[in-house]
């Protein structure tokens, strides 16, 4: 098709770039610089889609970001995305696009059967229409709706475009580069500020683009080309298209987001499709402009129905005619600049104003170029199913409430201005309470609430001359108080028309007998008459009204249909529009791409991982990870087609019978040092710590100030003032910030510091019967006998020319030892562990067997110590002192705490001695009593005995102390499991603790 | 009488409305994340604490990037979606995480109180059990448990451990 | 016995990102250092002992954020109040230190082995940064030295020069993987060279 | 995201913060008796004001000091910040 609706040597567009793309299939031509919805309407596509709730056809009404029926699904470079305003999506070659939300397709729409139900959904249908009967809900009525419901289609493949962040400080952020934007830029520019200002459109200019205006003897778009131009120029000056600042947040914090590629075929090769920008500024301008508002009137959703100024941006910048036999129906002035830009490009409008006299510079020249204006009149409904082909008018009293007799006029669009509304979201955001300024019938910012401003036509100023004005002064001092420079800059002439009042009018009034739709919110298909309905069922507060209707909750957030809301429900209920209120503002301003807003962190970078100085020795020999916090540990070191049970029942029977050896480098480590190094540990720790002798380690168990155990771990004294403590993977940061508040807040008169060395050591556990032979062999020059090193002893030594700490403690029950090297050298020892070792049959073993053996022992662990324990519950009383005070003792009174029936770790065995127990299963008395059946307790641990070859599990069970013997149940009702067991000791192998003294 | 609360904010959003593609809520525990797709085609998201006290009714974005964040690494097709409009609340945050449902010293006053993020799942039944404390004065089998006076005996109802630090996700 | 840097299995050298066509000397420029010793000199609250007396590889030590004292060899970065992270190319100066800064006023302590070390350098150091780090860098010049995050990872900057911006990152050694892939991610857009 | 005026940094993005809550909160001595009262409001009752609350901060990817924060609950805005030894008048 040709492009009957474009005219020569008009608009900003590049003519010698045509380019390719096709809409619902078909095959298109537009040029560089288009939008899609631009290149649709110069081929004459008025139809675009469907409405949400009857289906009814839809058009273009806007030209830019306020657009609420043009949404398509984009095809774009072998991917889809769903919910595009073709009124912002610029053609690139080969541009994909379809309509949403109507099937079989656009023209022919069965969901448009709605249209005809439409009394069966009015306001709130989803609230009643649908409740009864109750059982058709689910089966009935939601799949329905379900299907009906949405846009476009959610492409469920992997997103592969690239989003990044950047964040940035500036002394003044400008939002909208319109008139008040540029000049308050260059103001503040020229005082050496640090300046961004962000335009969300891709050319700057704002309304500057498209007004018949002078700006120091140039046109106002040359005169903003001419203030770009030399802001790009400047070092501290960042000018960014495409960027729109869609959040106002705290502590003058606003993100902007920037399509660096939407306006290509395909995003560059390490280039990101959108930037997110975090933008921390010291203050921000907010020159974001003003939105037209429709007049409210029948069948105004008919295709052909559209902004005025929409209407004179495609000409002016697009050089598209949105018709060729337009009907301009306005309350003010701004009607009749679209009406000359058509007149001028030979097209006659009509012009329709329902003033009864305006006089004004601007109307005086539209009657002198012969444009056919009516005054006292109004547009009572389009006609037109698929396109407007006529108009009903009429005239209308003075009063606004009678309307003469009506007439049907030819017309193939009807452009409408209902006067403009301020775009103060982002003021409002802010904090700013917003106030109703009476002349121009809109909320403009009230007091700043952050560093803000709001100028120009956000600002509800719409002479050019005194945003100008202001905007320059704006932009010079509070980049004065910042730079302290004070550059004068002159403020241009300006020429332009002045314009007559705007009359009061929003809403044209029903013909007697007729029933017209006359539509408030375009997208959501809300009406005049549903607003009425949820005020006569009682909604009152703006905000229910909202919900209830879902008036303003579209994609286009209510942009065009807002304020015509409130002016209804000001009417109804008889109030002023301030006293009725508006909804909160809340970001973003427009939709914001989720990837752009996740940026880079995603897949194996959505957390940082951390890895030991042994891991590449690790994935060599076949480890298989596990997730331990943002540490990845081996979990068991696979062999063959070993699986996880197999590997670890070989593993840990390894240590049990030989020797193993386990990466503990992720332990956490604090070197605490200074002269109340041990008094801090007495008062942290429930056990007594002044006594401890140089070169000895000590097992301790901290509390929360609830009594709550926080973690355990041991500590070693390596010198007099010095004490290496070490805390549970998981605890480790915790338990840092834990002494750090405690020396810091409450007890400043110790004199100590504590820092994390847990990066500094590398450190394997060798544990096993002949983990003695291996240290030996290791240290030969060292006494590492029961004697020489006895259990909880320490002693520093050099392993092949490398320093090394050696400690004698042991978390597999075994005798065992833990050896640290620096950490450039933890690879070293591993591999020198594992060579010499191999004499004794040493293997490598992962979290599952260290798991298995510690279960075994009755050692406590992260699931026994879950933050709902005290120490009596993990059989850990005999290390509570009765003699000093310590943090969290005083909460060990409580009554349940020292209640007679307490629960307390117990291990738990099937009697079938087959069937293993899942973990946080239940354990109650019996299987079969009515529900809620009482629970006794849970299974917090399970593993498979490699002594006995049997289930093994540690539970925490009410009165645990007097149940050794009970036989109760376990029950699991998420894996259908009732497996009868009977409860024994917490200490399964070794009950005394015979080996790790050994 | 004091009550072991605090005010903390949590944040809400919704993406634009699309076809269907999910039917049931899902939830990611690891992640603290949320998602359910509402009627009208908008998946619902959320997550944790913004993590301070707050009675703004105003969240940060960083919070919701990291729900989000969690929402990617479960559904990586989300990424492609728009979200469409964020709102934040206030949640009473009881100090073991857990409702507040007793009768109070002072006659007549009842507490139903401190239901951190948790309330509309359980509703019904603690609406139950708080209108039969209110018309027999005692309170119920069924909610004896949440009682105002267990921070003092340690009966405790703490499913996530966290204790007194609320804000901690 | 063979030393394994915390950086070892994952820096490669050669040209990576947006590169072809480039300029070889105008390329962001990405190295990992070594050898260096890294010792934490903290004076205990209640000291009162001048820390400004003391004297180490002719450099003293001065309480005031984002302040770098340094020669050829040692960086003296302020690492909070009274603390500080003493960098530097000279390793034996450990023993001196230690005997310097005394047991009952001072903790030191040696973290050479945990930290994983990173350096850009190049026009766009500074933009790299800014991609995962939200502190304010046009606030940071030569010599200044703070503590932040980037994606996550807690990390310690050292402006090392600015013509062009020359930046040392310490990360914890075991996150220095993920920091490593996070800092050449965000240089893919400028092109880099990895040395 | 917040901006925090650490008393040893400057201004500080939240993120380098980890949240400790209210700062009112005194911990009763060590070795001294504590009522049940006044011990389970040193460890569960909190003041929860919505204006101007002092609170704990820790900067914990910064200097890792403790330190306290004025900062109102209704809007965000932070009047003032201290030292973890300063005495807040």
């Amino acid at each position: 098709m040709s492009q009957n609706f474009r005219i020569e040597n008009v608009g900003l567009i590049n003519k010698d770039k045509k380019l390719c793309f096709k809409f619902n299939g078909k095959k298109y031509f537009g040029y560089e610089g288009d939008t899609l919805a631009s290149a649709l309407l110069a081929n004459g596509v008025h139809l675009v889609g469907r409405s949400f709730k009857y289906h009814r056809p839809r058009g273009f009404f806007g030209a830019g970001v306020d657009e609420p029926y043009a949404i398509v699904q984009l095809y774009r470079n072998n991917e889809t995305e769903p919910n595009i305003k073709a009124t912002e999506q610029e053609l690139f070659e080969g541009l994909e696009a379809k309509s949403v939300n109507c099937w079989p397709s656009v023209n022919f729409d069965i969901g448009a059967i709605n249209n005809f139900l439409k009394i069966f959904l009015p306001a709130g249908f989803y609230y009643k229409t649908f409740m009864w009967p109750k059982s058709f809900w689910y089966r009935i009525y939601e799949p329905f709706i379900r299907k009906a419901a949405g846009l476009g289609v959610a492409s469920i493949k992997h997103d592969k475009e690239r989003y990044e962040h950047k964040y940035e400080h500036c002394d003044l952020l400008i939002a909208g580069s319109g008139p008040s934007g540029l000049s308050s830029a260059y103001a503040a520019a020229k005082n050496g500020a640090k300046v961004i200002l962000a335009e969300d459109k891709p050319r700057f200019g704002g309304s500057l683009l498209t007004s018949d205006v002078n700006i120091g003897n140039q046109s106002g778009k040359e005169w903003a080309e001419g203030i770009i131009a030399e802001l790009k120029t400047m070092p501290n000056v960042v000018v960014k298209n495409r960027s729109q600042i869609f959040g106002y947040y705290d502590h003058n914090m606003l993100v902007m987001s920037e399509k660096v590629s939407d306006h290509l075929p395909a995003t560059k090769k390490y280039h990101p499709n959108k930037r997110l920008w975090y933008i921390r500024a010291k203050e921000v301008l907010i020159s974001s402009g003003s939105i037209e508002r429709p007049i409210v009137f029948g069948n105004n959703d008919t295709p052909g129905v559209m902004l005025s100024s929409a209407a004179k941006e495609y000409l002016k910048v697009y050089g598209v005619l949105v018709g060729r036999n337009p009907l301009i129906f306005t309350n003010n002035d701004s009607g009749y600049e679209t009406a000359i830009e058509f007149k001028k490009h030979g097209v006659d409008p009509i012009v329709l104003d329902s003033r009864k006299n305006p006089e004004s510079e601007i109307i005086n020249e539209a009657k002198n170029i012969g444009i056919n204006i009516k005054n006292s009149y109004v547009v009572v409904a389009a006609q037109g199913y698929k396109k407007v082909k006529s108009a009903d008018i009429a005239s209308i009293s003075d009063d606004k409430k009678q309307l003469g007799k009506i007439e049907n006029i030819q017309c193939d669009c009807i452009c409408v201005s209902g006067f403009w509304t301020p775009t103060i979201h982002l003021a409002s955001q802010s904090g700013n309470k917003t106030k109703f300024k009476e002349e121009i019938d809109a909320f403009i910012p009230g007091q700043s609430k952050q560093n803000e401003r709001t100028l120009g036509a956000a600002n509800g100023v719409f002479s050019l001359e005194e945003t100008l004005k202001t905007s320059f002064a704006a932009g010079s001092e509070l980049s004065k108080k910042i730079t302290e420079n004070d550059n004068e800059v002159l403020i241009p002439n300006v020429v332009e028309k002045k314009s007559s009042k705007h009359d009061k009018f929003w809403c044209v009034p029903l013909p007697e007998g007729k029933n017209y739709k006359r539509f408030l919110d375009f997208q959501n298909d809300v009406s005049v008459s549903d607003v009425e309905i949820a005020l006569k069922e009682g909604y009152r507060s703006i905000e229910h009204v909202k919900r209830y209707t879902t008036l303003g909750m579209a994609t286009d957030q209510g942009k065009t249909s807002n304020l015509n809301g409130l002016q209804l429900v000001s009417e109804i209920e008889n109030k002023v529009v301030p006293a009725v209120g508006h909804t909160t503002f809340r970001p973003p301003y427009t939709p914001v791409s989720i990837g752009a807003i996740v940026g880079r962190e995603i897949g194996k970078h959505s957390k940082p991982t951390r890895k030991s100085p042994m891991h590449a020795w690790h994935e060599k020999n076949n480890a298989v990870f596990v997730d331990a916090g943002v540490w990845l540990r081996p979990r068991y070191y696979k062999r063959g087609n070993e699986n996880l049970f197999e590997g670890s029942k070989r593993e840990a029977k390894n240590v049990r019978t030989n020797v193993g050896v386990c990466d503990v480098t992720t332990l956490g480590k604090i070197d605490i040092k200074g002269p109340d190094a041990a008094e801090l540990l007495n008062r942290v720790y429930t056990n007594a710590w002044l006594k401890l002798p140089v070169g000895k380690a000590r097992y301790g168990v901290m509390l929360r100030e609830d009594g709550i155990v926080m973690d355990d771990g041991t500590t070693t004294r390596i010198s007099e003032n010095h004490y290496h403590m070490t805390t549970t993977t998981a605890q480790a940061a915790n338990v840092l910030s834990h002494l750090e508040y405690y020396l810091q807040l409450v007890w400043p008169e110790l004199n100590a510091n504590v820092v994390s060395t847990t990066e500094q050591w590398a450190g394997a556990a060798i544990a096993g019967p002949k983990s003695r032979d291996l240290l030996q062999k290791l240290f030969p020059n060292s006494n590492v006998s029961n004697e020489g090193l006895p259990f909880m002893g320490y002693m520093e030594d050099d392993l092949y020319g490398v320093k090394a700490r050696i400690f004698r403690i042991s978390f597999s029950g075994e005798l065992a030892y833990e050896i640290n090297v620096e950490s450039d050298n933890g690879n070293f020892m591993w591999e020198k562990i594992m060579e010499v070792g191999e004499e004794f049959k040493i293997q490598p073993y992962g979290t599952e067997a260290l798991s298995t053996l510690r279960i075994e022992m009755g050692h406590v662990a992260g699931s026994e110590l879950d933050g709902r324990t005290i120490p009596y519950d993990n059989a850990l009383e005999s290390l509570v002192s009765k003699k000093k005070d310590f943090i969290g003792k005083r909460s060990l009174q409580r009554t349940a705490f020292i209640a007679d029936d307490r629960q307390r770790i117990v291990g738990v065995v099937p009697l079938d001695k087959k069937t293993s127990i899942p973990e946080g299963s239940h354990l109650v008395k019996d299987a079969n009593a009515p529900l809620p059946n009482p629970k006794l307790g849970h299974i917090s641990a399970s593993c498979w005995s490699v002594e006995y070859d049997n289930p093994f599990s540690l539970a925490i069970l009410k009165d645990g102390k007097n149940m050794i013997g009970e036989k109760l149940f376990v029950m699991s009702p998420l894996k259908n499991k009732v497996i009868p067991v009977e409860i024994v000791s917490s200490h399964y192998v070794d009950p005394k603790g015979e080996r790790v003294r050994s | 009488m004091t009550l072991p609360i605090e005010t903390h904010l949590l944040q809400a959003c919704v993406s634009e409305p699309v076809k269907p593609v999910l039917d049931s809520v899902v939830t990611f525990g690891a992640g603290h994340f949320y998602v359910s797709q509402s009627d009208k085609g908008e998946m619902v998201m959320g997550g944790d604490l913004d993590g301070y006290n707050s009675y703004a009714q105003r969240g940060n974005l960083p919070t919701l990037q990291h729900v989000l964040t969690e929402g990617i690494a479960m559904m990586p097709f989300l990424s492609k979606l728009k979200m469409l409009r964020t709102w934040g609340g206030i949640m009473d945050m009881s100090m073991d995480g857990s409702p507040i449902i007793d009768k109070t010293h002072i006659e007549g006053l009842y507490l139903n109180c401190g239901w951190c993020y948790g309330g509309f799942k359980a509703t019904p039944a603690s609406g139950w059990t708080f209108a039969h404390t209110i018309a027999q004065d005692r309170v119920h089998e069924l909610n004896a448990g949440y009682s105002l006076n267990r921070f003092s005996t340690g009966h405790l109802i703490d499913e996530k451990g966290l204790g007194t630090k609320t804000w901690i996700s | 016995m063979s030393l394994i840097s915390a950086l070892a299995n994952i820096h490669t050298t050669g040209q990576f990102g947006d590169h072809e066509g480039k300029n070889e000397n105008d390329l962001l420029k990405i190295s990992e250092n070594q050898n260096l010793l890294i010792v934490q000199i903290v004076q205990y609250k209640n000291s009162i002992l001048s820390f400004e007396s003391i004297e180490i590889d002719g450099l003293k030590l001065k309480n005031e954020p984002l302040n770098v004292v340094f020669n050829n060899d040692t960086r003296v970065l302020w690492n909070g109040p009274k603390n500080w992270l003493l960098v530097s190319k000279k390793k034996d100066l450990l023993t001196s230190i230690s005997k310097k800064f005394i047991e009952t006023d001072f903790a030191v302590t040696d973290l050479s082995h945990s930290k994983a070390i990173i350096e850009i350098e190049g026009q766009e150091a500074k933009e790299v940064l800014k991609k995962g780090c939200p502190f304010n860098f046009n606030i940071l010049e030569k010599n200044n030295s703070i503590n932040s995050i980037y994606n996550g990872i807690a990390l310690t900057i050292d402006m090392l020069d600015d013509n062009p911006d020359k930046v040392r990152l310490f990360a914890l050694r075991s996150f220095g993987e993920s920091l490593y892939h996070s800092i050449t991610d965000a240089s893919l857009e400028f092109g880099f060279k990895s040395i | 995201m917040l901006y925090i005026k650490c008393p040893h940094c400057g201004m500080r993005p939240q993120i380098e913060f980890s949240y400790g809550g209210d700062a009112s909160v005194k911990r009763p001595e060590l070795n001294k008796d504590v009522s049940d009262q006044d011990w389970d409001d040193f460890v569960y009752n909190r003041k929860s004001l919505r204006g101007k609350h002092l609170e704990l901060w820790q900067h914990i990817s910064g200097c890792r000091q403790w330190i306290k924060v004025e900062r109102d609950t209704s809007t965000h805005e932070i009047s003032r910040t201290f030292k973890a030894d300063e005495e807040v008048a």
